[in-house]
């Protein structure tokens, strides 16, 4: 088993850990791009169209979306379908900010690039208070 | 004694007639629309007509309905034949041409300096030229 | 550098003025810090977008009590905002509800929790314009710090005005205005304002002859390929008018999140190229000609149907010109009675409006001049209201509504000029 | 002068004898000043023509059945018919005013023109940095110019007409950059708050410095950067009543003004003066001409308010009553007025006895105008125009105290000019 350690910026604080879900192209909005009620990714044409966000560690390269898209956030948070944590290569502010108000945890800008280091399933534990990301590899590389 | 000025045409024409001189910015809307009279209290020439004067003066001001009271003047026959001052405020530009009225402007002498109320002048604007004549 | 707060940040910090401020400061020193920003910088306006938008679910459950809860946790002890605050449009205009179709749905109605909404934050003094183009209010001057939500908004404010203002978010806003501040980072600093993508438009295409809709189809295209970079528009006329650059920044933040554009000649920071780019190479080039317009209509058309059951126009809210136009368009025909025509505007730009008869125009016409409401959010990026109205097809000449009416709703699209748009409302078909 | 093809047919009558008519006023100004060419203007600001039929007849010959060809508004009418009777316009005037009003904005509508009825209509026509328009009216003007950094001469009410039906003007004065610098440095006295300033005192100001400025630009150094457009507003008019420079910058605050060495265009200032405690008081004195204490009228909202000022006058108001002698008129534009009903402002002033008016000027319109018939002989005013305007052209019959906005209200609800 491989464990890799890469260091980052706070965005929101808190401790979590869990298995990575990655979107290595698309950028993603919390709100409009994830259903409201199942937790599933619904934008048409995106690489995790139709996957389960809800209780993972969520990795996408930059945030997208409306302005309301914080709302979005608390609201996945409110129904329990928000994801565990999110590493972004460079986040969206509005993104942090939905963080921020639904208490989950947070990083970017990492000394790696978290999409070449993190893969889906992967487990991820993240400390976003010092800004230390663990991915552990679960597969054999 | 003769001088001759020399500056900018403003509004067209050609004209003679005794100077009215204004020390201060002239306002036309401080002229009785009927009498031709200047009402403006502590003006220079408070209580004084600008009827068939050629009114100098160093720049227009004022808000930005100037060119009416010039053109009410002129409806009224009470207008001044001519106007020259230093800086043409638009306003003033506006309401001579829209009254047929020759104004020139722009000199490169103090004309408050050069004319006094009273010297006689003979204004082509076209020319941009005033000739005066004192008293 | 850590963020350095002001005595008076501090206060605010620590709870000196109650838990509300306290609340929003931490908020934006949170973000502050997560984007490297030195200090706070104070703000002379934020733009608030209503939080009942979330209310109002397509699921019968409206969990409005989830949103109040907060905003009443980051105003707790606030009694009025610190800056000029204005507000974005609430999601139905209660005094029109049953007028448009709202109350018929079945569902929790949605306008107590909008009444709510708005009176809670005009007691805290917030102007309320309801419109995604406040800048038709408060006009703020080149290089002033905004904070504010509302991507149409913010674009204009940076790329119009010269006007200093991040693309915030619902909180983040809300924060700006009960604080008085925002971190200082991203379009707070020259340095990240200069463009980056060098836009040329081929010189196949006539520019001069753009309708709105090309303008969107054009920021909507170049948003997508700009990878948060900031693109500099050149070769566009130098007489664009107001509503034409509203056009312009309204698609983008929307396919990718973009605060501003420089479109070079005409806004304050883009008097030449060099210039916008900050005397540096443009990182990339898009060449914008025939082929690339119409992949952009391609993407904003999901519709095969020629029936259209319903027409959206005013996204970014209409200008008077607009209005006018519509109402010259009409030209005294009738709206097909299958088809509902909606020109979202604010209450102020409706009155003169009324003055020039164009909105008589448009509702004689069987039209709706629908104002203080988004014209399409609710009603067809929602399911209920079109699935009970039977709204399979939409049309509008916004990239905007079409977007989220792909992605949201549930309707079909057609994207084109607005008198494209007029044309099918009157007979209701697409041409 | 370069005329380009279409100017030209313009200027021959190929487009009809009104814009031939224009086209020539439009040259004829241009040769005063050696435009070297016309330009395009993109937006028209027009005035409510006045009441006389000799400058209705004028305006008649000017406009005939000709379009605006441009977005054009226009600057408030003299009154509000609509609410006469809360004016108190006497009965026998009446018919007179319906007929001079109505034959006007009749005129208005047929030409096309936004009946915006302000002289600040930057609500409707958002103005960018650089645009060149034609404006008329002083405030519309230098606001347009000074806080907006849009290009216009100051305007008169013929050559926005002739703008506003041809979509051109002479290329000359302040839309040439080389016109737009500064050329005398205001410095604000150590001894003055600007953090502080009123309205009034922003106007007190414009006033005392237009005195020494002829017509040269003035660049205001020490101003407050958290002004607001409404203070800039108030700065406006004031400048041009002993000067005729239609523009104005504020160091660190106005868009061509970010720094001194800019905004004087890499030269030294002319001259440089500094107002101080002293010169601002004495604005302040010379702009107060009332004799008695008692005020018959409070008149705000010159120019029209915005939702701001309105929000600080109800907010002054709030559970007072204006006293029975006193009328308090507040003027605004009805976009304006709409959104402070919404927020309880209107409610509060008219429950105090306050009027809010739109669509009319309500300083140098109506209360001038009407002074004999409503009995006005005692003004109070925060507004540095009214002040400088009203007592000249009413030819002494009407005096003018003039003070911050809050003084003004306590003075409407003790019914006598002062401060407690």
């Amino acid at each position: 088993m491989e464990k890799i350690v890469i260091k980052g910026r706070r965005c929101s604080k808190g401790v979590a850990q869990g298995e990575a879900v990655v979107s290595y192209n698309d950028a993603l909005a919390m709100g409009a791009d994830i259903d409201r009620e199942t937790g599933l990714v619904i934008a048409p044409r995106h690489e995790l169209q139709g996957k389960e966000v809800g209780g993972k560690i969520l990795v996408f390269p930059t945030g997208r979306g409306s302005t309301a898209d914080p709302w979005g956030f608390y609201w996945l948070m409110k129904i329990g379908k928000a994801p565990k944590a999110i590493i972004n290569i460079k986040a969206n502010p509005t993104t942090v900010a939905g963080a921020i108000i639904s208490g989950i945890p947070m990083i970017h800008e990492l000394d790696k690039n978290p999409l070449e280091v993190i893969e889906t399933g992967d487990i991820v534990c993240l400390d976003a208070n010092k800004g230390i990301v663990e991915v552990i590899k679960v597969k054999k590389s | 004694m003769e001088i001759i000025l020399r500056g900018h045409l403003a509004s067209r024409g050609r004209v003679e007639g005794i100077a009215l001189v204004s020390s201060k910015p002239f306002e036309f809307r401080h002229v009785d629309t009927k009498r031709g009279i200047i009402f403006a209290s502590g003006h220079n020439l408070e209580g004084q007509s600008v009827k068939n004067k050629i009114l100098v003066f160093p720049y227009g001001c004022g808000p930005t309905t100037e060119e009416w009271g010039l053109y009410e003047l002129k409806k009224a026959g009470v207008v001044p034949k001519a106007i020259v001052c230093m800086s043409a405020y638009p306003c003033s530009t506006i309401g001579a041409i829209i009254s047929n009225i020759p104004m020139v402007y722009g000199f490169d002498c103090n004309l408050l300096e050069v004319i006094q109320t009273g010297d006689h002048l003979w204004v082509d604007a076209d020319k941009g030229l005033v000739r005066v004549s004192k008293r | 550098m850590p963020l350095s707060l002001t005595l008076e940040e501090e206060h605010m910090l620590s709870g000196d003025y109650g838990s509300g401020v306290q609340k929003s400061m931490d908020l934006l020193v949170q973000i502050g810090e997560a984007f490297g920003a030195e200090r706070m910088v104070e703000i002379s306006s934020s733009h608030l977008i209503p939080y009942e938008i979330m209310s109002a679910s397509r699921f019968g459950v409206p969990p409005a009590k989830w949103f109040e809860d907060w905003v009443l946790e980051m105003t707790e002890g606030v009694s009025s905002f610190r800056v000029v605050t204005t507000i974005n449009p609430a999601i139905v205009n209660p005094q029109r509800a049953i007028e448009l179709g709202f109350k018929e749905l079945g569902e929790i109605d949605p306008t107590e929790s909008v009444i709510k909404g708005m009176e809670k934050y005009k007691r805290m003094g917030a102007i309320p314009v309801y419109t995604c183009c406040p800048f038709l209010i408060f006009t703020p001057r080149k290089g002033e710090h905004l904070g504010g939500a509302e991507s149409v908004a913010v674009a204009f404010y940076n790329t119009f005005f010269g006007a200093k203002v991040n693309r915030e978010s619902g909180p983040t806003a809300l924060a700006a205005a009960v604080t008085g501040r925002v971190p200082e980072f991203g379009m707070h600093h020259l340095d990240s304002r200069y463009g980056q993508l060098l836009v040329e438009i081929n010189r196949g295409l006539d520019s001069n002859k753009f309708t709105y809709a090309d303008y969107n189809a054009l920021a909507y295209y170049v948003g997508e390929k700009a990878q948060g970079r900031i693109p500099v528009f050149y070769g566009l006329s130098q007489n664009l008018n107001v509503t034409q650059i509203k056009y312009l920044c309204a698609p983008l933040g929307v396919s990718a999140g973009l605060p501003m554009c420089h479109i070079v000649g005409v806004t304050p920071e883009a008097p030449t190229v060099e210039i916008a780019l900050g005397g540096r190479r443009a990182e990339d080039k898009i060449e914008f000609g025939v082929e690339q317009l119409q992949e952009a209509y391609r993407q904003l058309t999901t519709a095969n149907d020629e029936r259209v059951d319903a027409v959206t126009i005013g996204c970014p809210h209409a200008t008077l010109q607009e209005l006018g136009e519509c109402a010259q368009l009409l030209g005294g025909e009738k709206v097909s009675p299958k088809v509902k025509l909606w020109v979202g505007t604010a209450e102020t730009i409706r009155f003169i409006g009324e003055r020039m008869g164009y909105v008589k125009a448009i509702e004689d016409a069987g039209g709706f001049v629908v104002t203080d409401m988004c014209a399409h959010s609710y009603s067809y990026c929602r399911g209920a209201f079109s699935r009970k109205h039977a709204l399979g097809t939409v049309a509008t000449n916004s990239a905007k509504a079409a977007h989220y009416i792909q992605i949201i709703g549930s309707a079909k699209t057609w994207f084109g000029s607005t008198e494209q748009c007029i044309k099918a409302a009157i007979s209701g078909r697409w041409q | 002068m370069y005329l380009n093809r279409e100017e030209k047919r313009m200027l021959e009558g190929e487009c009809g004898e009104l814009i031939q008519k224009s086209m020539d006023l439009l040259v004829k100004v241009g040769e005063a000043y050696d435009a070297e060419r016309m330009i395009e203007v993109t937006y028209a600001h027009l005035i409510a023509w006045e009441l006389t039929d000799i400058l209705f007849e004028l305006f008649s010959q000017m406009t005939g059945n000709a379009k605006v060809r441009i977005p054009t508004t226009v600057n408030p009418l003299l009154f509000n018919m609509g609410r006469a009777k809360e004016l108190g316009i006497p009965e026998s005037s009446m018919t007179e005013l319906e007929r001079i009003l109505s034959r006007l904005i009749k005129a208005h509508d047929k030409m096309g023109v936004i009946p915006t009825y302000t002289c600040h209509p930057h609500y409707i026509y958002e103005l960018r940095i650089g645009e060149h328009v034609a404006l008329t009216e002083s405030n519309v003007v230098m606001f347009a110019n000074a806080w907006l950094g849009a290009r216009s001469n100051i305007e008169g009410a013929a050559t926005a007409i002739a703008s506003a039906i041809t979509g051109k003007t002479p290329y000359y004065g302040l839309h040439l950059i080389g016109n737009r610098y500064g050329k005398v440095q205001i410095d604000i006295g150590r001894d003055l708050k600007p953090d502080q300033f009123d309205y009034a005192d922003y106007g007190a100001l414009a006033f005392w410095a237009g005195k020494s400025l002829k017509d040269r630009i003035p660049v205001y150094n020490g101003l407050s950067r958290k002004m607001t457009p409404a203070h800039a507003k108030y700065m406006c008019t004031p400048q041009i009543l002993h000067s005729c420079a239609a523009m104005f910058h504020i160091l660190g605050v106005t868009p061509e003004a970010p720094t001194l060495e800019a905004t004087f265009g890499g030269k030294k200032p002319e001259d440089r003066f500094i107002i101080g405690k002293k010169q601002l008081e004495s604005a302040f004195e010379t702009l107060c001409s009332a004799k008695g204490r008692e005020i018959d009228l409070v008149c705000l909202g010159c120019p029209h308010c915005n939702i701001q000022e309105i929000g600080e006058i109800a907010q002054l108001l709030r559970g007072k009553k204006v006293s029975r002698q006193v009328r308090l008129w507040i003027g605004t534009n009805e976009p304006t007025r709409i959104l402070a009903k919404r927020m309880g402002f209107i409610d509060t002033i008219e429950n105090a006895g306050g009027l809010v008016f739109a669509d009319m000027c309500a300083g140098t319109g109506a209360a001038l105008r009407m002074s004999e018939a409503l009995g006005i002989r005692t003004v109070a005013t925060n507004s540095a125009t009214l002040a400088g305007v009203v007592p000249i052209r009413a030819r002494g019959r009407v005096g003018v105290w003039f003070g911050k906005t809050r003084v003004c209200i306590a003075s409407a609800i003790r019914g006598k000019w002062g401060n407690n």
